[in-house]
């Protein structure tokens, strides 16, 4: 015998109803939305990469940063993974260094190019950086392996480092060649165009300047600092809005917009070569991944990266397009 | 910039199909959740003010803060764009179905209960329907908005248009930086109208004739 | 009238109503004021018309309410056909009870036909069933079920509103018809005419039918007993009306009817005990030549114009009649009064009315004959000369 | 006669009903509700930050004063739309309602509503390639956002007074003019007030996206927080914002109620 009155059992009843519908919708949300990669065409491996073994039950989700030449090296990875079979997600386009670093983490994504100063500094909180690019990979490599199960393959020749770069009637008008030279522009005329990170990382914007004689806030007055998206900072430099734009140095939009790169005589950047890193579970399940990375990571250098990212920053041309091209031109795609 | 589309219309008809897949997908789970808190509050007076003031300081808290929020909690994709778009999207939507469930005439209850509709039944075929003319107009506001909320979901590699604007946004100085943009953001806008044009259709086809406005 | 005999009870008068009894109901809100019902022990017989009036906050509404349970009484028994209303779910116990309030509250977006196929829907009548029970119930209420049926309430007046509101709440054929106030919201001659129409629809149905009024003309007009409550529904009196009138059980009653209880009487006395005058008719299509010959003979110097089913339609002057057919013209200003209003409403009609007497219609507006001044003023010239002989020998 | 009127105003002072609450209580607590929401919120938030153990870079970017300069640049972002939205929406919003300029509405509302839809990041970016970066460019986006909802709710403002009211003044002799100036504006004022107060919160909202386009604001706490992924900076960017809208709300409650006349 239900001692509830008959009208609160109606009460409790509605309520579930409520609760379950709420459940219900829940579930059924994100049915069929994928994300923001898009379409990336597929061929036949060919060239070196001819012998490499199919991947074709094999799932495998390639992140990258969200500027241009991640993009591509992104898209170049998909595009070789999908034409070894495999079924690859596109998580490129991921907005700054430590949310795709911390999606590989997770295991979100299982492939990204990362740089080896980038990992060694940002992400391993070292301070100084290993002035050879085999030793820093090394290093990167091992310290990677034991910690985190990320495995590093071979690094490619191409250094993308940091740096300064301002036009050329300013470079001119102050003699500027290196970083250093910064401290002979007046104080008024120290003005720089970083982005978000690179103003806050420790092999950023304040430890350079401490590196080079300078100090945020009294000889570099904060006001004199504007930050800005990464790509927005070449056009910015070149219209005059600040004298000195933060660039990598492999951006198509230097030679483009005939900027000149400061160069750094106290090795105060550590060297960026860029590298496949693959999560250990992925790579111990496919060994064949090496094959299929290693032979393109050679292949990839500082000329070719600029040529590559002008295509897409000063031509206007679709990431996935250029990276097709270069893959098919080198033969590793028929 | 005709050339721009032509070169990329395979994309960008499926990334415009994905931003209202996206829309549609949160605005049908906000009205379902909006209505549910809408019944909740409405039978329990007490809850009402509360209610209002939860959804004033809701909407106070900035669309960028709560996908950046959402991030660590649910990674990158579609999880976090659907629950920023649902979040927004339920508030016009629940005051709207509040207000819509008040103004149904008591004694139109009175004389559905007095005829022997059990609660449940009262609600799917007299408060509902009575109410749904008001309701439709929020999900109407919701849907405008929500079409714009869900272009910030790209930050977090969310399907639809927005990733466009960012790219435009990276290429600024590049030669397709503004074609990149105005796809992205005249295309929404053209899509939010189409889906404005579609939700009016369905609230000519869903309220019956005798309250139609 | 549809041939097929209705489903619930045929004009013999056997009852398809149920016997509802209450003992000692009271209804309680706070838990030291005085109740609003306080113990209330009454019985209203099967079949039988019981009008609830009283001031306003007598309670009269809150018993009502407690009939169909909207309102839990919070102690007593009601039972209805002697079964406890408790024992039953809720929902089926008021499918079983028709209930009507003001305006008819009809569900807006939903079209007549809707709204009357409501409750037997909820029964799960078979979708014919329903749709044969929506036209009979709109002939019985007088109106047409084809111009009626898809329309929707806003596109009726607030008569048309009242008699789908009567109808939705005899769609079940529920034994039991509770009714709050339900002429309140409409002019004075539609409410006549819907008072005429719920007691022509009681005669043929015979329900149990409790009416919730503050107009006390209203309740001696429809009802065949009356409940006269004051303060806590107390019952100040519970009789027929011609009890109510001739012995009112102490001051309150007499103050609430009012002076003057011999004009109530007049209230009383039906159009039907008087003798109907004959008056010219037609039927449409006939040909006006011989209408007129054939008034003219009668002496009369109007026709009243009939339809198929003998519903008068108009009432012209011959000199109107000019086409040489009768005309199938429906005069919606026509005043018809129904045999079972009282001589006060006639005297209404007739003030109103173009010609010196007004139609008098029977079961589903039948036409059966004319009442005029004269005749109601004779009549109760003769009633009152009776009453005073009658003084006079006591 | 001047007494006379003296001794009427001191009787009529003194009968004088207890005055209408011209607040509501609903109104009355969020008066009172979000003020001492924001200062707990703010000053939890701060302990927080004393106490926390933050890595060098969130000493960096949540240092006092950066955050003092980021959250100066949203207030002047904001208010400075704000006044640019009042002196241009309100005055349109009238000439919208005049008879002459009446047919204009329709299409003005079914732009407005085309608007509403715009993402805000397209429209900043537009603006940035077309007019450049900077704090201006960030206030002309701000400012298109929040125009619309101050538009709106001038019109419908100034349309839901009592046309009879409006006759009965221009009956007395009242120029146009002195009947929107005496009549139309203050019955309309509270509805307007309502469309700033909405302004306001979508302001501060919209503010956060200056940091693409280097117009200031503590969206750079956000984009910092979500690049290098660091929740506290990323969640005081987001509390400080919430909390900054909060207090811009409450601002236009506060200037909704007293703009509203005392007769309503």
């Amino acid at each position: 015998m239900s001692i509830v009155p008959r009208s609160c059992r109606t009460q409790a009843r509605r309520r579930t109803a409520l609760a379950s519908g709420t459940v219900i919708a829940l579930s059924l949300t994100g049915c069929g939305l994928g994300t923001a990669g898009g379409f990336a065409p597929s061929g036949d491996l060919g060239g070196p990469l001819a012998h490499v073994k199919p991947l074709d039950d094999a799932t495998i989700a390639v992140g990258s940063k969200n500027f241009t030449e991640q993009l591509i090296l992104g898209k170049i990875a998909v595009i070789l993974l999908k034409s070894a079979g495999a079924k690859v997600k596109d998580y490129t386009n991921i907005p700054g260094s430590s949310s795709a670093r911390q999606a590989q983490l997770q295991g979100q994504v299982q492939m990204e190019w990362e740089y080896t100063g980038t990992a060694w500094i940002a992400y391993m909180g070292h301070s100084n950086p290993i002035d050879n690019s085999i030793k820093q990979w090394k290093a990167v490599r091992n310290q990677d392996l034991k910690q985190n199960q990320l495995v590093w393959l071979k690094p490619s020749p191409e250094n993308n480092t940091y740096s300064f770069a301002v036009k050329q009637s300013t470079a001119k008008k102050y003699h500027l060649k290196t970083l250093g030279d910064i401290k002979k522009v007046p104080q008024k005329a120290r003005t720089f165009c970083v982005e978000s990170e690179f103003a806050n990382r420790n092999d950023g914007f304040q430890p350079m300047l401490k590196a080079y004689g300078l100090k945020l806030g009294t000889s570099v007055p904060r006001k004199n600092i504007k930050t800005l998206d990464t790509g927005a900072i070449y056009a910015a430099t070149n219209n005059g809005l600040c004298n000195f734009g933060e660039v990598f140095t492999t951006d198509g939009r230097i030679k483009a917009l005939h900027l000149k790169v400061l160069t750094d005589p106290k090795h105060f950047f550590p060297l960026y070569n860029v590298a496949p890193v693959l999560t250990k579970k992925i790579y111990d399940e496919y060994p064949q991944l090496k094959d299929l990375f290693e032979p393109v990571a050679q292949a990839i250098n500082n000329k070719v990266m600029i040529n590559l990212n002008a295509q897409v920053d000063v031509d206007g041309r679709e990431p996935v397009d250029v990276a097709n091209d270069w893959l098919h031109k080198k033969g590793f795609i028929k | 910039m005709w050339q721009f589309i032509r070169d990329r219309w395979q994309d960008i008809a499926y990334s415009s199909y994905q931003h209202v897949s996206l829309v549609v997908q949160s605005i049908i789970l906000a009205t379902i959740i909006a209505i549910a808190i809408a019944v909740l509050v409405t039978s329990y007076r007490r809850l009402e003010p509360i209610a209002n003031a939860i959804s004033a300081v809701g909407l106070t808290i900035p669309s960028f803060a709560l996908l950046g929020l959402l991030l660590p909690l649910l990674g990158i994709g579609a999880a976090p764009s659907v629950v920023l778009v649902v979040f927004y999207a339920t508030l016009p939507i629940l005051r709207n179905a509040v207000v819509g469930l008040q103004g149904v005439d008591r004694d139109l209850i009175e004389s559905a209960r007095g005829m022997g509709m059990g609660p449940a039944t009262t609600f799917f075929r007299v408060r509902l329907p009575l109410a749904w003319p008001v309701t439709l107009a929020g999900l109407r506001v919701s849907t405008q908005m929500s079409m714009g909320v869900a272009a910030i979901a790209a930050y977090a590699l969310g399907p639809g248009l927005g990733p466009y604007i960012f790219t435009g946004l990276t290429q600024i100085g590049g030669a397709n930086a503004l074609n990149y943009t105005l796809v992205g953001t005249v295309g929404i806008i053209i899509l939010a109208l189409i889906l404005d044009a579609i939700l009016l259709l369905i609230g000519r086809l869903t309220t019956s004739r005798g309250i139609r406005v | 009238m549809s041939d097929s005999a209705t489903s619930s009870q045929g004009p013999d008068g056997s009852v398809s109503g149920a016997e509802i009894t209450l003992t000692d109901v009271t209804k309680r809100y706070t838990r030291s004021g005085k109740p609003a019902v306080d113990g209330l022990t009454l019985n209203i017989p099967a079949g039988e018309t019981v009008m609830f009036v009283g001031p306003s906050g007598c309670g009269k509404t809150t018993s009502l309410k407690m009939l169909n349970r909207l309102i839990e009484p919070t102690s007593g028994t009601i039972t209805i056909d002697g079964e406890d209303i408790r024992s039953k779910d809720v929902d089926d116990l008021r499918r079983g009870i028709g209930y009507v309030i003001q305006g008819g509250s009809l569900f807006p977006h939903m079209s007549v036909a809707d709204n009357i196929a409501v409750v037997p829907g909820l029964l799960k009548w078979k979708k014919q069933r329903i749709a044969d029970r929506v036209d009979e119930l709109l002939d019985l209420v007088g109106l047409e079920p084809d111009r009626y049926r898809d329309r929707y309430p806003r596109e009726l007046s607030g008569g048309q509103q009242q008699r789908v509101g009567v109808a939705r709440g005899l769609a079940a054929d529920p034994p039991v018809l509770l009714m709050d106030e339900p002429f309140g919201a409409v002019d004075p001659i539609t409410r006549q005419r819907l008072q005429d129409e719920m007691m022509s629809i009681q005669d043929e149905l015979r329900k149990t039918i409790v009416c919730v009024t503050h107009d006390i003309d209203e309740a001696l007009k429809l009802g065949d007993r009356i409940l006269i409550l004051q303060e806590g529904a107390q019952i100040a009196q519970y009789d027929t009306p011609d009890v109510i009138l001739a012995q009112p059980a102490g001051e309150f009653v007499e103050d609430f009817v009012g002076s003057g209880s011999s004009l109530k009487l007049l209230t009383l006395t039906r159009v039907q005990e008087l003798d109907l005058a004959t008056q010219s008719t037609a039927t449409i299509g006939e040909s006006t030549k011989d209408v007129i010959e054939r008034t003219r003979a009668a002496g009369d110097s109007s026709v009243i114009v009939l339809d198929q089913r003998r519903r008068p339609i108009e009432w012209l002057w011959l000199r109107e009649l000019r086409s040489d057919t009768i005309p199938a013209t429906e005069d919606p200003k026509l005043i018809t009064i129904d045999r079972r209003a009282t001589l006060n409403d006639a005297l209404d009609s007739m003030l109103v009315s173009s010609h010196d007497g007004v139609i008098v219609t029977g079961r589903r507006d039948e036409y059966l004959g004319v009442t005029t001044f004269t005749t109601v003023t004779d009549h109760m010239r003769a009633t009152e000369q009776a009453a005073a002989e009658q003084a006079a020998e006591a | 006669m001047a007494e006379l009127a003296k001794t009427e105003a001191d009787a009529q002072t003194r009968s004088r009903p207890r005055k209408p609450r011209r607040v509501g209580r609903e109104d009355l607590g969020m008066l009172l509700g979000l003020p001492t929401l924001v200062i707990i919120v703010f000053v939890a938030w701060v302990i927080w930050r004393q106490t926390a153990s933050l890595d060098d870079i969130e000493k960096r970017q949540l240092a006092w004063d950066a955050i003092g300069r980021l959250t100066w640049q949203h207030i002047k972002l904001t208010v400075v739309a704000a006044i640019a939205v009042l002196i241009t929406a309100v005055p349109a919003g009238i000439t919208l309602t005049r008879p002459r300029f009446r047919k204009f509405a329709p299409p003005v509302a079914a732009f407005a509503n085309a608007g509403q839809a715009a993402p805000v990041i397209g429209v900043i970016v537009l603006l940035a390639i077309w007019v450049g970066f900077g704090f201006w460019t960030g206030v002309l986006a701000l400012g298109i956002y929040a125009f619309l909802p101050v538009l709106r709710n001038t019109i419908v403002g100034l349309q839901q007074v009592d046309p009879s009211l409006v006759e009965a003044a221009r009956g007395m002799g009242l120029s146009q003019l002195a009947v929107l100036r005496r009549v139309e504006l203050p019955l309309a004022i509270p509805v307007i007030m309502a469309g700033v107060r909405v302004a306001l919160v979508l302001l501060v909202g919209t503010a956060s996206f200056g940091t693409f386009i280097n117009a200031g604001g503590l969206g750079a706490l956000i984009t910092t927080g979500i690049t290098l992924f660091r929740y506290p900076i990323l969640i005081s960017g987001a509390i400080l914002i919430a909390l900054l809208a909060l207090v811009f709300d409450w601002l236009g409650r506060v200037l909704e109620t007293a703009a509203t006349p005392k007769g309503m």
